[in-house]
């Protein structure tokens, strides 16, 4: 069966290491943080300044100057600190974030990425997500397999204006855990329950399967 | 009275000069650590044709949403918009031009203007729209386009505190845009919590020196939350 | 222990990889600020052929003057060099090379470094030696050069005080390049005069997030006075 | 007769209004402190990181860590600040300082500046000097007319390679007051006592004389 947004966070959190400083996109990918493995500490970068990012605060505890990137109020961990949008982002440009989690809408198999346009769509903007995806050394990409019309989003060539230009080297999907590399889609993991024909079936893109295709750790 | 005395007492010494078309930098994110009362000043004097360069275009009714019920705002350079149905509107009728920019790249502009460093190379934007018309080059082995830095005719800033000389302290994620906006602005006007005396202020402790502050005024702040998110 | 605790206690451990003919840079503005136990240790690590990037290049006997001794650098990158009689002795002979810098323009290639910016234009330099080869252009009737960034396989920082897990205060005109420094090494190891645990500075009030620190060591400092110079 | 150190430094002060961030190189352009006019405020720039330079410390005040450009001990007045040396540089190179004096080997009438590099003598560097001829919008240079062996230091063309290319506006000397203007000399000043006759003899780029030239107001 497909994932659901709890077991893609999930399997993501499994891509976290200790001491991991770690950016997490708007949705599915801020529930990342829930998942973070017993023992282990990782601290949240937000791109609007803040190093430690914490739990949401409570009625008592909440204040206006302290948001994060989706603009929530949030709370600041011990060893936290606090920056200007220039220093965030000389820090995320300069490969000093160790692991980013976003959505897209599409991802080829080039690791071109689309994520923030939709022509004929009132466009909102990139936000920080271009900075994030061309700077990240050690991306991951949370999202559907496939959109709700059923219509894969990991191609042969994006669709649609880009968010960054071969940038993406894995994607978890409610279906599978993939890698790009030599401009091919590699299948690493599947959901559980989830057949490699129906992965093979909704991935456009050239997509290699190795013999053995063991199936995702997640509860 | 001190040449170094940037206080002014009134909205109006604060903002004189303001005038039509002309380029206004404001600090803030979302609706966090932005000048409340200059942006409420700005729409009273009615100033119109002016290009916004701020993370974000407020929503409805406050922040620089206020500036759009007027169609006081001619051209927005932001990295993120449209949480506001005004702006959707005058974008979709053609009043309102947006130059949307990554929002590091935005940064770094700001950053560039305040530091006389023209132009610089970041990797932000290859190979999408951002792109188009930029001159682009490698640099050990990755793509960059070249980006031109911002400097604006005024700049409206928010402070947590400020001594008599202009400077200046931050609170929290509200400092965000605003340390870049106070260096790049042609005039540089923040509006702070608390004003203190020269020398109350540790020199070490200091987020942007006097230098860049022209004038210094005490508002008041509603300080609206955008998405109230609390602990369950 | 925490994945965050940055805390060593020997200089061994603190320059553990640092190997012959690496690029390093070096935090200080005179002797005023400098990393004097880890300028020691490379001393007596023997390690050879070093690109040294730092303002200054010491004086005989101490700050990076130590390293001289041994002539362990192989080429200086700085603004200011020769308070030193054995680097002019060097230099002559051909041992050393050395690449002066504007000392802004230094300043910006290692913030530039650490920030992912691989080239900025600035007017230093434009009409003068330190031009020739560099592409130049204008801008808004001004000229200018491009300037690249510079990275170092480490980065040695003087901090006043750190946290456990590496986040950094320095003290008055001893922060000088130690900020640009920091976040400019693949590997950036801080020695200071004080660890507080995790949580005891203000995050408002932190100079240079832990995210750039691979390791803390508590030093000793003799912090000598290049130029002792008393009110008449 | 021609002005002392003391002397430069007072006209130079001259040049200061109340407010002025200013930047004052090693040497003469250091003495300026000394002249600031009474009930008038600057704050010096010292460009190792500190805006608020104050006088020499007592020996009880000395502190190691807070030095000036020229490597003395210093100390920090009211209202001061630190900052790094990017950040210095950034109130440089972003023309936020408004009055620069520096001294000078030789300048020229097209407003270039010699001031760092003697070929055949070994050379210690430009330090902050080309990053600050560069990018202030109103800089003073401050030298001797001539050097020891009589030669005119205001040249056609300067020799030795630049600091800076047409940037000087404005010249102090020991002789006289000069701007630099549509690629000449213009004679604004004498030095009281000074004939306009000595001044033309040491100038070796072209001179403009009005017909009255006033004497400097020094003590």
């Amino acid at each position: 069966m497909a994932l659901s947004r709890e077991q893609l966070a999930q399997r993501v959190a499994q891509e976290l290491q200790d001491g991991y400083y770690v950016n997490l996109g708007i949705g599915i990918p801020t529930l990342v943080a829930n998942y973070v493995p017993e023992g282990m500490e990782v601290m949240l970068q937000s791109e609007n300044g803040l190093l430690g990012m914490g739990e949401f605060p409570t009625e008592e505890t909440v204040d206006a100057d302290l948001i994060n990137a989706g603009k929530q109020t949030v709370t600041a961990t011990t060893g936290a600190s606090y920056f200007s949008s220039a220093d965030s982002f000389a820090m995320i440009r300069g490969g000093h974030v160790d692991l980013t989690v976003l959505g897209a809408f599409e991802v080829d198999q080039q690791g071109n990425i689309a994520s923030w346009m939709i022509p004929g769509k009132l466009v909102k903007g990139m936000g920080g997500a271009m900075d994030l995806v061309a700077s990240a050394r050690n991306i991951v990409v949370t999202m559907t397999h496939a959109n709700k019309k059923g219509e894969s989003k990991l191609l042969k060539e994006c669709t649609l204006p880009l968010t960054g230009a071969g940038c993406i080297k894995k994607i978890v999907s409610d279906l599978a855990y993939i890698e790009i590399r030599d401009g091919k889609f590699h299948l690493l993991e599947r959901a559980p329950g989830v057949s490699v024909e129906e992965i093979v079936a909704k991935t456009a893109g050239e997509l290699v399967v190795p013999e053995h295709v063991p199936e995702m750790n997640v509860s | 009275m001190s040449g170094f005395n940037k206080v002014v007492t009134s909205y109006d010494e604060a903002l004189e000069g303001l005038s039509d078309n002309m380029t206004v930098i404001v600090g803030g994110f979302g609706l966090c650590g932005i000048p409340e009362g200059l942006i409420g000043k700005m729409k009273s004097l009615g100033v119109t044709g002016l290009t916004c360069v701020s993370n974000n275009a407020g929503v409805d009714g406050f922040g620089l949403g206020l500036l759009l019920e007027d169609k006081q705002i001619k051209k927005m350079i932001a990295s993120y918009v449209g949480e506001n149905a005004l702006f959707e509107q005058q974008l979709l009728s053609g009043e309102l031009e947006v130059e949307l920019t990554p929002q590091g790249t935005l940064a770094e502009k700001m950053r560039a203007g305040g530091a006389g460093i023209p132009a610089f190379f970041t990797p932000a934007g290859y190979g999408t729209p951002v792109a188009d018309g930029k001159e682009a080059r490698e640099f050990d082995g990755k793509m960059h386009i070249l980006e031109s830095s911002i400097v604006g005719d005024f700049a409206l800033v928010k402070a947590w505190k400020s001594d008599t000389m202009g400077n200046l302290v931050f609170r929290k994620t509200a400092r965000n845009f605003n340390p870049m906006a106070a260096t790049a602005g042609k005039v540089t006007v923040v509006e702070v919590e608390e004003i203190v005396a020269a020398g109350e202020l540790d020199p070490n402790e200091i987020h942007t020196p006097g230098i860049y502050v022209n004038r210094v005024i005490k508002g008041s702040f509603e300080k609206r939350i955008e998405q109230l998110t609390l602990k369950k």
